[in-house]
């Protein structure tokens, strides 16, 4: 048993950050929010240059052939310097689900084009529906025709292509790819809580749709696939909330004294580091279950995602708060972990989704708590 | 000590006379407000709407009820005052917090402080919402302890030249007048050397900057201070005696302030958000889950009502409100951002839009999301109130402290 | 609107206070801890004698004629000093059963029993069923014959009768009234969490049993009310519990300091008082609820419940976390509020029954939170 | 630094082989005991067995896996240890704690600080089970501040005479030695003055008197020492470096216990219970308020696992477990708490009682009700262990103290 990932892959984190952290300076990220979206397009293009994109896609389809622990690492990274790129949407959901369902014809065609950044792909999954059942969609596919509203979905600043989740003619679950730029695809921007992580809803009305693979898609392993590497940017997160909460308070005096030597931050800190580990541990477990698509991964999945949104949520409201009134202004950099650890809440679907989604592996599995 | 009169949830006869009343007055009085759409309005839109429906109030005794007459108040109780909000909230009506600093916290401090001269010729335009006031207390390093204010009052002939920067100055791009604490001697321990003054915002040398929040919008600001100069006959208290007046200024706030909830997320948002959807094809409320979490908050929130209720009836029985009033926002503010992130999540990736959803009460309970972290902080900390209900409530020590009985000069930080 | 007990009843709440502070003083209750059952039936015989039992009993029945107002305060004090009286088998719930649903006669013949000591009753409603729903009751009564087994039940060492939740014959739910020194009824004293609390199995065989009024009564607003009396000594309970830690506090020093300095202990015994205020304050309101009898019982029980559990369990657990290694000791008082909490959070069934309970209230009565 | 191998949840060969071995000897050595009752004896009916055990395990070298064999263990790995553990948790045996502090902070203290004769008289007896040791150090005023040490050691030609009380002395009743703390020095700053040795418990003067706790049960013990003789020999590490030697002990301690949960309530047997009951006639674990919980509890104890497995890892290439160990304990005895409190609660009032539960999981759940106060206090209580990881973990600034750097005699407390 070795619960540690190897020293390459530690050295390939470090360089990373070294690298993201020259290349996107907060004060970047900070445009964004202001509402530069160009210069969100601009950190994408940097980012691919960068030649990580395909860290986890074989070589033959334009990857870079590492596998999902790097993935992993670069996901934490990316978390902790709060870039606004797409990483969800086009490569751990869109690119994700060509690499696990796709023909291989669909591989070739559309990855290289994925990871060179020539296609910026989104995925389509959430509708507007009050009856909040993961599984009803009401997005059509017929005869290679798509009809419905998909909403809200993230990205559609960038996106060329969508893979959307649609009900085949038979009633399965299908996932089709969609050019975004044809008649029949209309954008709605939304206004949602994080500037710098633009969402729309997308009506289609007779699209040209390509399906990809076969009909009947399993989509919850494409969801546990993508909740390990969202927890990883979810932890990271929480790490750098950890960190500018213990820089700030080693700087305030309150009462002539440093806050952080006062307990009820102190303690408080210990709380966000506690919950930390928790997340990091449980993702330690789910991106080996990853990586060799262990019979654990839905349960690993499951439970990295719950203590991942825990972690990070309390972090990034307990970093405000140490902050003091600071941290509830634009000028600090607090409200983008906030904003972030909201969007990632929500982004693969809520708390309590997931928590029934956990309780049901651990009883299928016969596993305990 | 309670009267000796039964327990009684329901209006006395004379409380349901004053609401008849009040009731009444408003039926009369807000017709022009009924249909205009104030949600959508700028603040430069909305304001003399404000200005107006305040100077109707004023003119009625409606402005400020439970403040005491000799304080320019209605010398109501503040039943009398709970009851008015009661009835006002189920109108249409402009905003008036604009006025709430000038009622809750200058007019009682001038009242009590200022020569008769002043009080006369300004406390009538602060009560009917000509002049809007704010207060400067805060500064870059005295938020949670505010006898750390370095912002420096020199004495100058008649008047005193004063040079700093306060912080979370709200309504300070609106304001006429301000209530502004200085630091008039740095060579004798931190609290003795604040002198309390009250200044024209229109002053040379007054520049007020909006600070951005991260919700986008500014209801704050920052001051700077250069030279300003303000004649000592706006001296509120002698000088050096800065900390008593704050701490008088602070305790008029607490009970202008102890008969209001924040109500960012009111009663029933959450309750009609949970009727209008369903999980898993069933209604939320038959879940377990949603029932376990909304039972949790009806036990904190309509417990923090019967609290107000408690402390409604002591303070009409003459008891002056204490630092227990501080228990009020410290659970509400905690209560509104786990209740906010509670909605959201039901509605898996839809949680997130602030437009485009389908779900009607949804949108408050989003906005509410990035105002809430604002709330845990403006007015005391968690970590503050806890500590004030600590010392002051409890009993219990204070902390040690290194910055007692040394000169200001010296203190670190 | 005055939200405050009268000038009288806080003048009677203090007199019962010292009272009681001197009839049975924590050197008693230790004793009944230690299993000396004897010293719990003198202390019973002595409390009888106090002459408060029928607080809230008209004098016709060999009451006091004060009013359930007043009922709370005693119970606050008793719950204060852990006082291990029978008040809930025998007075909230027994007694009120009598009060509520019984015949003119009934009242007459057993009520003056009752509150002068002569007859002590209990209450018998689990049973040890896992069906776990409220209203699944095994116990039958047919022709005055009662059979079936009601565990656990509380108070057994002393009680002479027992009310009974049995089905009636036609399915309705129906009280009755049991001797329990008959043949026919059989004890099984059980090992329960609180030494100073004794429960026992009753086993029913064809036991002869006395209807109470109708065939069918309303359970649940005997329970409402029962709820509210048993709330106020489970807060005094838990205002003991916060004056204990700061006495405790204050005296302790450790690194120099006395430990009441520390904000985690200042901050742990503030969220004490806030939980306990707010227990307290639902307390008022479910106090005039149950002295004016209004329509917002079943609401106000349900949540004065759930707000005294949550401040009783969290103070008493709290407490002993604040004492540290000798508050674990059993020499220390602490205990005595440590099983009193957990008794009270399940003497009227638990805490998801009771979030139930207030969310259909809420439901039905269209109130809000 | 991580071995630059890949990272692997399931055995390498080496573990497997290892495992395999382990297997093997449990096998054929726990026959003896397959069919006893244990859970019903009294301590003194089982003891015997408990040192049979232990004499086995010593023989065959699974006494103290991890401990490196220059301090007389087995030198083998930590993930050696948690696979003999984990397969031994598979049989019915006899309670072996009874030597664990003996073979946690007794054993290697002595063969750091020991002279060669005593090593060698008392060393082997310690593994074999044949002497129960115990440490003395916790006073009635010295708990969380072990530098707080009141009990006096009077150096008195080669013996030291020593007089105090100590307390929370676990298995004190049963032990033939014990390490002690005491203060040589009162004149100098409360750390610098203490001394360590170790003694016979059989010494004149000991008195050892067991402490009830609410549960009844008396696992720890007050030791009263007057007039103890302690020859000087018996000293471990110079005079004045107690201090220096207690938290070499401590050190080891948690090494030791760095690879175990408390286990009160061990994984599976809330997951057992809820699959046992239903409520509202459906099965527990349909209802959504009992997933919310469960998925919380599973998110916190797994969690511990992973950081116990990566703690493993770390000190499996050589790294020595900090202060993060305590996190274990901190989250683990408060989930303990909740996990008890919520499966008594499902069951309404049949979830107070320890004997005539139809539910056969729940008397564990009950009992650990009663010891779940004390986990939360013993080793160190939650608010120590977050100091603790604030200083040591996160490098937060200490306390102001106010005892340090002045006589011990002069502080107050």
């Amino acid at each position: 048993m070795n619960f540690e990932f190897s020293a390459d892959q530690h050295e390939l984190q470090n360089q990373l950050s070294r690298q993201l952290a020259d290349a996107f300076p907060i004060a970047r990220v900070m445009r964004v929010l202001e509402g530069d979206l160009a210069e969100r397009k601009l950190m994408w293009r940097e980012f691919v240059e960068l030649g990580y994109l395909g860290m986890a896609i074989p070589e033959n389809y334009g990857g870079v052939g590492y596998g999902y622990l790097e993935l992993c690492l670069m996901a934490q990274e990316i978390g902790r310097l709060g870039i606004p790129v797409p990483m969800l949407s086009n490569i751990y959901l869109a690119a994700e689900a060509i690499v696990q369902f796709g023909s291989e014809q669909q591989k070739q065609n559309w990855l290289p084009k994925i990871l060179s950044g020539e296609v910026n792909a989104t995925f389509a999954w959430s509708e507007d529906d009050n009856g909040q059942a993961p599984d009803v969609i009401n997005c059509q596919l017929d005869s290679g025709l798509l009809s419905g509203v998909k909403t809200p979905v993230p990205d559609t600043d960038m996106a060329d292509i969508a893979v959307v989740v649609a009900n085949g003619r038979n009633g399965e679950l299908a996932l089709c790819l969609v050019n975004l730029k044809q008649q029949g695809v209309s954008l709605q921007p939304l206004e949602v809580i994080d500037e710098a992580s633009p969402h729309a809803s997308i009506s289609f009305d007779g699209a040209m749709a390509e399906v990809l693979g076969g009909v009947a898609v399993d989509l919850d392993r494409l969801f546990n696939r993508a909740a390990v590497l969202l927890a990883f940017d979810q932890v990271g997160g929480a790490q750098q909330c950890l960190e500018m909460s213990k820089s700030y308070a080693a700087e305030r005096f309150v009462f002539g004294r440093a806050i952080a030597s006062y307990q009820a931050l102190k303690h408080k800190m210990v709380d966000m580091y506690v919950f930390n580990e928790l997340a990091l541990s449980h993702g330690y477990f789910a991106a080996w279950a990853l990586e060799n698509d262990a019979d654990e991964l839905a349960q690993a999945a499951a439970g990295v995602r719950l203590a991942a949104i825990k972690a990070y949520e309390y972090a990034a409201a307990e970093t405000i708060q140490i902050h003091g009134g600071v941290g509830y202004t634009w000028e600090y950099p607090c409200h983008i972990y906030f904003k972030r650890s909201r969007i990632a809440a929500a982004s693969l679907g809520g708390k309590r989704r997931w928590q029934n989604k956990l309780v049901s592996s651990l009883i299928e599995s016969g596993a305990t708590i | 000590m309670s009267e000796n009169t039964a327990m009684n949830f329901n209006d006395s006869p004379e409380e349901l006379a004053y609401r008849e009343h009040v009731c009444q007055w408003l039926q009369e009085n807000t017709d022009e407000y009924r249909d205009i759409d104030f949600q959508s309005m700028t603040e430069h839109e909305e304001l003399p709407y404000s200005r107006r429906w305040q100077a109707a109030k004023a003119a009625a005794g409606f402005a400020a009820i439970p403040l005491a007459s000799e304080l320019g108040g209605g010398g109501g109780t503040a039943m009398q005052s709970i009851i008015f909000s009661q009835e006002e909230a189920k109108y249409n009506l402009p905003f008036y917090g604009y006025f709430s600093i000038g009622l809750g916290m200058a007019m009682p401090t001038m009242a009590t402080f200022a020569n008769e001269t002043f009080k006369k010729q300004l406390l009538p335009k602060l009560l009917s919402g000509e002049h809007i006031w704010c207060q400067l207390f805060s500064e870059p390093s005295a938020g949670s302890d505010l006898g750390n204010v370095r912002t420096r009052a020199i004495k100058d002939s008649d008047d005193w030249v004063v040079n700093g920067q306060k912080v979370w100055t709200t309504q300070g791009h609106l304001s006429d007048y301000g209530i502004i604490v200085t630091r008039s001697d740095p060579s004798v321990p931190k609290h003795k050397g604040l002198t309390f003054f009250f200044l024209d915002m229109k002053s040379a040398g007054v520049d007020v900057r909006p600070i951005k929040q991260i919700n986008g919008e500014s209801e704050f600001n920052e001051v700077y201070l250069t030279d300003v100069r303000i004649p000592d006959s706006q001296r509120l208290g002698n000088e050096g005696d800065g900390w008593k007046v704050a701490l008088t200024t602070l305790m008029f706030e607490r009970q202008a302030g102890s008969e209001h909830s924040l109500g960012l997320l009111e009663e029933g948002d959450v309750m009609d958000f949970l009727s209008s959807i369903t999980l898993d094809g069933k209604p939320a409320l038959d879940d377990s889950y949603v029932r376990g979490k909304l039972a949790d908050w009806y036990v904190k929130m309509r417990g923090l009502r019967y609290i107000l209720y408690r402390r409604l009836t002591a303070h009409s029985s003459g008891s002056v409100p204490g630092a227990e009033a501080a228990m009020g926002k410290l659970v509400e503010a905690q209560a509104t951002l786990d209740m906010t992130r509670f909605c959201m999540d039901l509605l898996d990736l839809n949680g997130i839009a602030i437009t485009g959803s389908a779900f009607k009460a949804l949108p408050k309970q989003v906005k509410t999301y990035l105002k809430s972290p604002g709330i845990r902080i403006a007015g005391g900390t968690d970590e503050i109130l806890r500590n004030t209900i600590a010392e002051r409530v409890l009993g219990l020590p204070q902390e040690i402290r290194t910055d007692k009985h040394v000169p200001f000069s010296d203190v670190k930080g």
